[in-house]
């Protein structure tokens, strides 16, 4: 009996925790009614300009590095010859060999693929559903009769990365159609981002809102803004790159959650209400994270 | 050269440095050729095989080194990660022929080590792994002798970042 | 295969920075895989860098510099234009070389 | 402040039912605890919230199990459904708590 005690006790102390943390952020207004995402985009970046009022605006997109000098450095040390330059290379190599029928990636997006990435996810009106580009590079390939990736990383990782890098500096552009379909995505993302869960009883919010710039065990935490324009990143403690589908799995995982499917319906919704609220901020994939 | 293997990095190195280490020797050929000599420098793999520090600068190069401000050791407080931990070196000494750096926390102290020959810049950056929490050694062989900077960086380890 | 090696050195005045980043595991022996096993120690012993036939940097690595390895240097004497081999030979007795143009 | 109450009361009872004393048990007494824990952890599955821990406890569960071990694995199936309540508990909290995060 006596081992059962602690592993209850953990999720007991997280949740009394939680009831205190409650208190301290139930002065927020009441929530409105019907979604108004551009309101929330307002707010939200206004929340982190105000909340750290030496980091300029754009900067948000290099996470924890914008967070931390002593981090900084380490990073644009390693910018300077960057961990992600053969998933780059290898993507850009993939991105260009045509499928055994002869088409390409190309022939699947707007503009040859070539500075898209900051127009996804966006909301695919007919299917009335999230698309996301690591969704829309499977679809792709299955169009083409060729087998889809492995979400996580590798391959995919390494043509997202060659997608982003094409869309360096340009600013998130998400839209969301007015369509109560694509509205219920967003709110939908917008919950699963600040609903806690997992016996640690954390939230995405918890540490990417909350948290920012803080360190939890080892790692300066990531402010929630901009926190996708990076993606994928290389990231030290993967030894090797993982896309925003691996990001999110182990996020779930820290928090000992059960994580959903790469790609399930709350991860996409998930990504499109995460990348609305960074709009205007630019793309800065591939990244570098610790 | 008959000599020691852990002896032979060190003496490849005052080879390297000119005229002065070969009248030592009284080799002229070797002076005549010394891009051959460090191609065909031998891996010093007695240095990587000790585990402290101390005996692997001393495997490496048999002497000790003494503390010198005009090396510059520029490693973070707090490595990002252990994996993956920038480091480099520059120093104002003349004479340099080679760089090393050890990881004291490491299995085996001995990282890397790089040999400066005329011509090249006495400033090496590279990445290394710890293992923990320990002091890093960079040490600069210059004119037969060997100086020395230390840092401690911390290293904690991977939790809900990034 | 694209090379394991990326160089980029370019020359400025009389002195040349150099930076290159190489594809290699780097692994250290004393790493588990999933299933509990020693992953072999396999890492990159030498790395040489060439001008004009003459060595400017040799690297002696052990299993402690990091996968990926990444390393800077400069060096007096050389030009635009001029070629810089780099090679590399690893404890499992692989190897891979380049010639890169000074930039 | 309710919501500081429920939890606190909900902790209590955890610790109660973590604290209660073992017996003898047996197969019967294993399978009637593991399938409440796996009803538990079904249900936390419909509100997509399960826990990693749990899945391991039940695992773990299972393993004492068919080691023969029933005063163990009852044991730890019992704190496996407790996990599992806890985690359902924290789903259903959530529902509408989550607004309260939110930045306006």
């Amino acid at each position: 009996m006596r081992f059962v005690l602690a592993p209850v006790l953990a999720p007991v102390l997280a949740l009394i925790s939680a009831a205190l943390a409650a208190g301290v952020i139930a002065q927020a207004a009441p929530a409105p009614d019907k979604p108004d995402p551009a309101a929330d985009a307002k707010a939200f970046r206004n929340y982190f300009v105000t909340k750290f009022p030496g980091v300029k605006l754009e900067d948000f997109v290099n996470g924890p590095y914008s967070m931390n000098e002593d981090m900084r450095k380490q990073w644009v040390e390693k910018e300077e010859f960057p961990p992600y330059d053969f998933a780059l290379d290898a993507g850009k190599e993939m991105f260009a060999k045509p499928f055994k029928n002869g088409k390409t990636y190309a022939d699947c997006f707007e503009n040859g693929g070539i500075g898209v990435r900051q127009n996804f996810p966006y909301f695919d009106a007919q299917k009335g559903e999230v698309v996301t580009l690591e969704l829309a590079i499977n679809r792709c390939r299955e169009a083409n009769g060729e087998a889809p990736l492995s979400y996580v990383k590798d391959d995919m990782a390494s043509l997202t990365a060659y997608m982003a890098y094409t869309s360096r500096g340009k600013p998130l552009d998400i839209k969301i159609p007015d369509d109560p379909r694509a509205l219920a995505a967003y709110e939908n993302g917008k919950r699963y981002f600040y609903t806690r869960r997992g016996q640690l009883n954390f939230s995405c919010a918890s540490c990417h809102v909350l948290s920012p710039g803080q360190r939890l065990r080892a790692e300066i935490l990531a402010p929630a803004l901009g926190i996708l324009n990076a993606m994928p990143i290389y990231r030290s403690e993967w030894a090797g790159m993982g896309t925003i589908s691996r990001r999110f799995i182990t996020c779930n995982s820290q928090t000992r959650a059960v994580p959903e499917e790469a790609q399930s319906e709350d991860y996409r919704d998930l990504e499109y209400y995460l990348s609305y609220v960074s709009n205007g901020l630019p793309v800065s994939g591939p990244g570098a994270r610790p | 050269m008959s000599i020691s293997i852990e002896g032979f990095s060190a003496t490849r190195r005052l080879v390297l440095q000119g005229a002065g280490a070969v009248a030592l020797f009284g080799f002229g050929a070797l002076a005549a050729r010394p891009a051959l000599a460090a191609a065909n420098d031998p891996y010093p793999e007695a240095a990587f095989k000790q585990k402290a520090d101390r005996d692997a600068i001393q495997a490496l190069y048999g002497r000790t080194a003494d503390a010198s401000d005009k090396v510059k050791l520029d490693a973070p407080e707090i490595a990002e990660n252990g994996a993956v931990v920038p480091i480099s070196v520059t120093t104002t000494l003349e004479n340099v022929t080679s760089i090393s750096f050890f990881v004291s926390g490491n299995p085996n102290a001995l990282a890397a080590s790089y040999a400066i020959p005329e011509g090249t810049l006495p400033a090496v950056s590279n990445r290394l792994k710890m293992q923990q929490t320990s002091n890093v050694i960079a040490i600069v062989e210059a004119g037969g002798k060997l100086y020395s900077a230390t840092k401690e960086v911390k290293v904690t380890v991977g939790g809900c970042g990034g | 295969m694209a090379s394991t090696i990326r160089v980029r050195a370019i020359a400025n005045g009389d002195t040349t920075e150099v930076q290159a980043l190489i594809q290699h595991p780097m692994d250290s022996g004393f790493v588990k895989d999933a299933q509990g096993a020693v992953i072999p120690a396999h890492f990159i012993q030498q790395l040489t860098f060439e001008h004009n036939g003459k060595t400017v940097f040799t690297a002696d690595w052990g299993p402690a510099v990091a996968k990926d390895p990444y390393v800077k240097f400069g060096f007096k004497g050389a030009s635009k234009g001029d070629e810089l081999k780099v090679s590399w030979v690893d404890n499992k007795g692989a190897s891979d070389s380049i010639t890169a143009t000074i930039q | 402040m309710s919501a500081t109450m429920r939890r606190l009361v909900f902790a209590a009872s955890l610790l109660i039912a973590a604290a209660a004393p073992a017996r003898a048990a047996s197969e019967a007494d294993f399978k009637t605890a593991y399938a409440a824990a796996e009803a538990a952890e079904k249900e936390a599955g419909s509100l997509r919230n399960q826990w990693i821990t749990t899945e391991t406890t039940l695992k773990a569960a299972r393993k004492q199990a068919d080691a023969g071990d029933f005063d163990a694995a009852t044991a730890t199936a019992k704190e496996a459904e407790a996990l599992a309540k806890a985690s359902i508990f924290q789903a259903t909290s959530e529902k509408d708590r989550w607004k309260d995060a939110e930045i306006h």
